[in-house]
């Protein structure tokens, strides 16, 4: 009774949510992973990469030097709040690191607001990403959201190259199973956290500039996702690249496919109006539902070591 | 220790410097300020305060507070200006959470409520009050005059969309009442959501020839940008929350030519509109917005009362608010038997102007219309 | 400055406050007085598993909301007349403030056992992220369920009532307040000073330890964490009662952020320290607030001074010693 | 009284325990020793059931304990002290015997009445310290004693618990001559109260008071014996002495 266009199209649109979770997720995931902290402002860098953009699109009129601004802008927040703060505080406990970033929510929203105002900005996709191209099966889909999908996989597939080939991926390795060893062989600790922490922001400020460019660029754009980045985190286990990926596109489908069958699934036996509120409350639950019940079974999710 | 007597002491001094209000009238104004959405309480402040200055009236003063968008905050602020400011009336919500939060509340207390912008149906039935009074719309009202509009463009199957809060299921059910048409799917959203795609993918898939959403803030201009993106090409109306001056430079070109619904638009033809929309323009530097024209028309109704009666005879400054015997931007005026407008809604279209979007008026959707509520409110 | 008299100089102000009110005629700092209170109990609640116990909690807000919720459900019951389920039981709403409040503290005690027996089984960062997802789940649930008005929250007009008296009277409404919180306070510090007291402060600071002398960690952290979501249920609910309204805002991951707040500014494991912290951030507010509309802004940045430079906060500051949390 | 038999535990490739059976019989001390590394803490640490082993069964008092948490352990009567000590250390001496009291007496529920106030939780804490020599201390913070009255502190903990049985994780580590001499005579008498599975390094006393002593190399357990015999043991003297003592 569900066309198959229909679902196929579902689960690109699942997708392609799932690969900007992942690159929420990605750096927050890295970042506890090397450092051992937890950061609430990671939402933040992801306004401030949206900001960014608008601002350098709204200057110059070129979408791809706000994507490099959004890049700059939000790399160049996280070094500075490395550099400043954050080195303060991976000797502290958790309960300092989340109250110090709660606290940089509340700087950076209001900052932002101070100013740019309290409007929206204008943000749109590059007229050369617009349109929709004709998939196999007779499906039209949007050619940016394909291009999203196609530039989170390439980012995803960078990480795990950085982090198994390279040199600083081995420095990061190292981080995360001892710090004092990477320090005693003469790697220079506090140049790599802060390179770290500037990737996790870049990637958080690119997922900003990317997603805010089809939704809208507001103070306050960063939080929800923030909470959904947990979530993916708390599923596929803290510190695992791997389990950041997997995580994320469970749940972008899961939330997607959620949304889509539950109110249809209350319409066999409901009326339309009610049907469509209650499939719509529970869907918003259900992520929450399935990371209840994969802690339940692997405490430290999908790839963690230990809880 | 010192670090908390200093403040409570603080607290103490600067509350007792709070003096009762003298002659006149003293108003408080509760509105968003900051945080999300505070472009609407901006703009409803702005032309509130617009029309004061303009009257150039002495014995009106104005207390005003931020709510935060937070109800709780919006109670407290409340409490605190009937308390301890005593003021007379109280204005400036614009969230209808908030309103039903406060305003029950304040009216009971004898004080006056002219709501700039929320009008729930609670306060519109048999929650209505003989000391509130709605310059605004019921909710519903903008929903229903896109209803009337989606029968008179021929549409016969619509899929409306909302998102899954109680003002949503409103504006369905508003467009529901006035369009005569098939629904072809009945689709509620997260609030606060902003990726469309998966409705967008069953709008695509579905046998519907419109499209009606109800998406406020940040949700419209998301869905406005990725439906245009979307190679759909069904037809879209809504109310004029998506489409509105302070919003429509964030939309950008996908919003060219949308109809919407309003029962304001700068281009509204007569001498009280336009000599308001230059104003407005030279006083702040930027185009009005419906809010603000909403701001704009509450100062003057509550100026014209003031002409006539004296607040502390609540009889007689009733009688002056319900006479609404003041020029209204949106051309004639009055209140209907519960305290909320009856009043003309227009179809607007998204034009650029001047290399400004912006809204100009198409057609009168409904003439006079009143709201569905009405009946069920007795005072 | 002993912490001994420190607390009673926190009480006493406290009280001072609302009596100045009453002088000056200005009922407004009674009010002002009530929710540093009820925001204060809500943060004794969380203070037990955080400041005691070592549990960073960012979830507190859903039981401050489901007190909430109760108090505001059970009193629209009672005012529309019809009952609040019809099966298995019938049951039918009510204006009383103590059964409110017993409602509320099992309601929020049942809810910290269901997402305690979850979260508890994880530790560190993992907690406090199942925690704001738990809170997050729940405050989404009252958002989208229409029966109780969703969004727009649910107005109840009146206080509920207690002993016939008059509680819409500012100072009246304090009073209970006030003694409630009393109450609480006595009975946290009972319980802390007790034989699970030791137990809770041994499991925060070396858990294998406690587990090789026989005593399970798992279950006193759980016992804490229930008796935490009770205490902050209650203020909810109390918190209902003073803004006579309930939305899903305070349920909100803000409203969690804020009740830590509390605890950190006041002074983390400190009895009165949440009341006095609650009471510096509705002072900022204030004042602040009435000088600039960006006022969270200067919030944020005192709020990481404090972390990082004075952390045991207004009561380890008046007592003239750090907090021992490490 | 307690019986371990065919334990394994690999860390990834490293197999730290293979196929390690030892046995404990009422009044005895046997002593466990091995080089650094060769798995005797781990071994400990799975009989206190703070770590899962692969395979292999723990018997104690009669009954497989294999399923049984710590804390479960803990309470049918198993001891234990920890290599690095492992303290509650904001909490004064004599607090962190009333905590294994409570352990012990299964009170950690109870909600009222000031524990700070229970004299027969102090004066029984009081006699665990004495029979240390801690008595005078029972006032100072953990965090403020010295190295080796930590080491002693461990030891009243675990008197407090009334064991049916020791698990003693070096319990000399680094102590000064005296200490240990005194240590020695507290071991010694210790046996009369349960039996002593003692792991240590310090081979002077091990072979002053150990009962039986096993040999742990690699994983593997090589010997297990009376005193003298391990000391002529061939395998163990080229794979354990000679490395170690000339």
């Amino acid at each position: 009774m569900m066309p198959a266009t229909l679902v196929a199209e579902q689960v690109l649109n699942g997708l392609q949510f799932g690969v900007m979770l992942f690159l929420m997720s990605a750096g927050l995931t890295l970042v506890f992973g090397v450092m051992g902290l937890i950061n609430l402002a990671h939402g933040s860098l992801y306004m401030i990469g949206a900001f960014a953009c608008a601002a350098v699109v709204s200057l110059t009129g070129s979408f791809w030097l706000g994507l490099a601004a959004s890049l700059a802008a939000a790399a160049a927040a996280g070094a500075l709040v490395e550099m400043t703060l954050m080195r303060r505080l991976y000797q502290r406990g958790h309960l300092d690191q989340v109250l110090v970033t709660f606290a940089l929510i509340l700087v950076f929203s209001e900052g932002t607001r101070w100013i740019f105002g309290a409007f929206p900005l204008y943000l749109d996709i590059p007229p050369s990403l617009a349109g929709t191209v004709a998939l196999p099966g007779g499906l039209d889909y949007p050619l940016y959201r394909l291009v999203i999908i196609a530039a989170g996989l390439a980012v995803a597939a960078g990480l795990f190259q950085l982090v198994s080939r390279t040199r600083l991926g081995m420095r990061i390795r190292a981080g995360e199973s001892d710090r004092e060893m990477i320090a005693a062989i003469g790697v220079n600790i506090r140049a790599l956290y802060t390179a770290v922490f500037a990737l996790g922001a870049a990637l958080a400020g690119f997922a900003g500039a990317v997603i805010g460019s089809i939704t809208s660029v507001e103070v306050g754009m960063g939080e929800p996702v923030l909470i959904l980045a947990f979530v993916v985190i708390v599923i596929g286990g803290i510190g695992s690249i791997k389990g950041a990926l997997v995580g994320a596109i469970l749940v972008g489908v899961t939330d997607t496919m959620g949304r889509l069958l539950l109110p249809a699934l209350f319409g066999t036996f409901l009326e339309p109006a009610d049907a469509a509120a209650t499939g719509a409350s529970l869907a918003s639950m259900l992520i929450y539902l399935l990371m209840a019940l994969i802690l339940f079974f692997r405490p430290g999710g999908l790839f963690g070591k230990v809880a | 220790m010192r670090a908390l007597v200093t403040p409570v002491a603080a607290l103490v001094l600067c509350a007792a410097s709070v003096t009762a209000s003298a002659d006149g009238l003293k108003v408080g104004m509760i509105t968003t300020l900051s945080g999300g959405g505070s472009a609407l309480g901006v703009d409803v402040r702005d032309g509130f305060m617009l029309a004061l200055d303009q009257s150039e009236r002495s014995d009106i003063e104005v207390v005003i507070e931020d709510d935060q968008r937070k109800p709780e905050i919006a109670v407290q602020i409340a409490d605190k200006m009937v308390q301890s400011d005593n003021v007379d009336v109280l204005t400036g919500i614009i969230w209808s959470n908030l309103a039903i939060a406060v305003v029950p509340s304040v009216v009971r207390q004898g004080k006056f409520y002219l709501s700039p912008n929320a009008g729930p149906s609670k306060l519109a039935g048999e929650g209505c009050h003989e000391n509130y009074f709605n310059v605004a719309w019921q909710n519903d009202n903008l929903h229903e005059a896109a209803g009337g509009h989606a029968n008179d463009a021929g549409f016969t199957n619509s899929f409306i969309l909302a998102p899954n809060y109680p003002a949503g299921h409103d504006a369905l059910t508003g467009y529901k009442r006035f369009f005569t048409g098939e629904i072809e799917a009945e689709v509620y959203t997260e609030l606060g959501q902003t990726d469309y795609a998966a409705e967008i993918a069953q709008i695509r898939a579905s046998d519907a020839d419109s499209v009606f959403f109800f998406l406020p803030g940040g949700m419209g201009i998301s869905f406005m940008k990725q439906y245009a993106g979307s190679g759909v090409d069904l037809p879209v109306v809504g109310p004029a929350f998506s489409f509105d001056q302070g919003i429509l430079n964030a939309v950008g070109e996908a919003a060219l030519g949308v109809r919407n619904t309003s029962q304001w638009s700068k281009d509204l033809d007569n001498a009280t509109n336009q000599a308001f929309v230059a104003s407005f323009q030279e006083a702040y530097g930027r185009l009005p917005s419906l809010y603000a024209s909403q701001g704009f028309d509450t100062a003057n109704l509550l100026i014209s009362a003031l002409d006539k009666a004296d607040v502390s005879d609540t009889q007689a400054f009733r009688e002056a608010l319900r006479a609404a015997d003041f020029s209204s931007v949106r051309g004639d005026f009055m209140f209907g038997p519960n305290h909320h407008p009856v009043q003309d809604i227009y179809v607007r279209e998204v034009i650029m102007e001047g290399g400004v979007l912006t809204n100009r008026i198409v057609s009168l959707a409904l003439e006079d219309h009143a709201d569905a509520y009405a009946g069920e409110c007795s005072m | 400055m002993t912490p001994r008299i420190a607390s009673a100089a926190v009480a006493l102000l406290l009280l001072a406050v609302p009596l100045a009110g009453t002088v000056m005629d200005e009922p407004w700092l009674i009010t002002l007085a009530t929710r540093v209170a009820i925001l204060g109990m809500a943060g004794v609640g969380l203070n037990l598993v955080l400041g005691y116990g070592g549990m960073v909690s960012l979830g507190h807000a859903a039981y401050f909301g489901i007190g909430g919720y109760v108090a505001g459900v059970l009193a629209h019951h009672a005012l529309e007349g019809d009952p609040v389920l019809l099966w298995p039981v019938m049951l039918g709403g009510t204006d009383s403030m103590i059964v409110i409040w017993l409602v509320a503290i099992v309601s929020g005690a049942l809810l910290a056992l269901l997402i305690g027996c979850l979260s508890l089984r994880t530790s560190g960062v993992y907690f406090i992220m199942i925690t704001l997802a738990f809170a997050q789940m729940i405050y989404y649930f009252t958002i989208s369920w229409p029966a109780y008005g969703g969004e727009d929250g649910l107005p109840i007009y009146l206080r509920n009532s207690l002993f016939g008296l008059d509680t819409m009277d500012p100072m009246t409404f304090f009073l209970i307040v006030f003694a409630v919180l009393v109450v609480v306070i006595c009975l946290v510090s009972m319980v802390v000073r007790a034989r699970f007291g030791l137990a809770l402060n041994a499991v925060r600071q070396n858990e294998t330890r406690v587990r090789s002398v026989g005593i399970g960690g798992f279950r006193v952290r759980l016992v804490a964490f229930v008796m935490s979501g009770a205490i902050t249920a209650l203020a909810g609910a109390l918190f209902v009662d003073l803004n006579r309204f309930v939305s899903p805002s305070m349920l909100s991951w803000h409203t969690s952020g804020e009740i830590m707040v509390f605890v950190i500014l006041g002074g983390v494991a400190r009895l009165w320290g949440p009341i006095a912290g609650a009471a510096l951030y509705v002072f900022l507010e204030q004042v602040l607030g009435s000088m600039t509309d960006h006022w969270q802004f200067w919030v944020g940045l005192l709020l990481i001074v404090v972390v990082l430079h004075a952390r045991g906060g207004i009561m380890g500051f008046a007592s003239g010693q750090r907090s021992d949390d490490g | 009284m307690l019986e371990v038999v065919g334990l394994t535990k690999s860390f990834g490739a490293v197999r730290a325990n293979d196929e390690v059976s030892i046995d404990l019989v009422t009044g005895e001390i046997h002593a466990l020793i091995g080089p650094n590394g060769a798995g005797k803490s781990t071994f400990i640490t799975q009989v206190a059931g703070d770590l899962a082993p692969d395979s292999g069964s723990i018997r104690f008092r009669g009954r497989d304990i294999g399923h049984m948490r710590a804390a479960e352990r803990a309470r049918l009567g198993m001891a234990r002290t920890f290599q690095i000590s492992s303290l509650i250390g904001e909490f004064t001496v004599l607090e962190n015997v009333v905590l294994a009291q409570l352990g012990r007496l299964g009170e950690s529920m109870r909600f009222f009445a000031p524990v700070a106030r229970d004299q027969e939780l102090r004066n029984l804490a009081q006699e665990c310290l004495a029979r240390v020599g801690l008595e005078s201390r029972h006032r100072e913070r953990v965090s403020e004693i010295s190295h080796g009255e930590r080491r002693l502190l461990e030891i009243a903990i675990a008197l407090a618990l009334e064991p049916a049985a020791f698990l003693l994780d070096e319990p000399m580590a680094g102590l000064d001559q005296e200490g240990s001499r005194m240590l020695v005579g507290l071991l010694d008498s210790l046996r009369q109260t349960a039996p002593v599975l003692l792991v240590e390094h310090d081979m002077d006393a091990v072979f002053a008071l150990a009962d039986r002593i096993s040999v742990l190399v690699d994983g593997r357990l090589i010997a297990t014996g009376q005193p003298d015999a391990i000391r002529s043991d061939d395998a163990v003297r080229a794979a354990y002495l000679g490395m170690e003592q000339p």
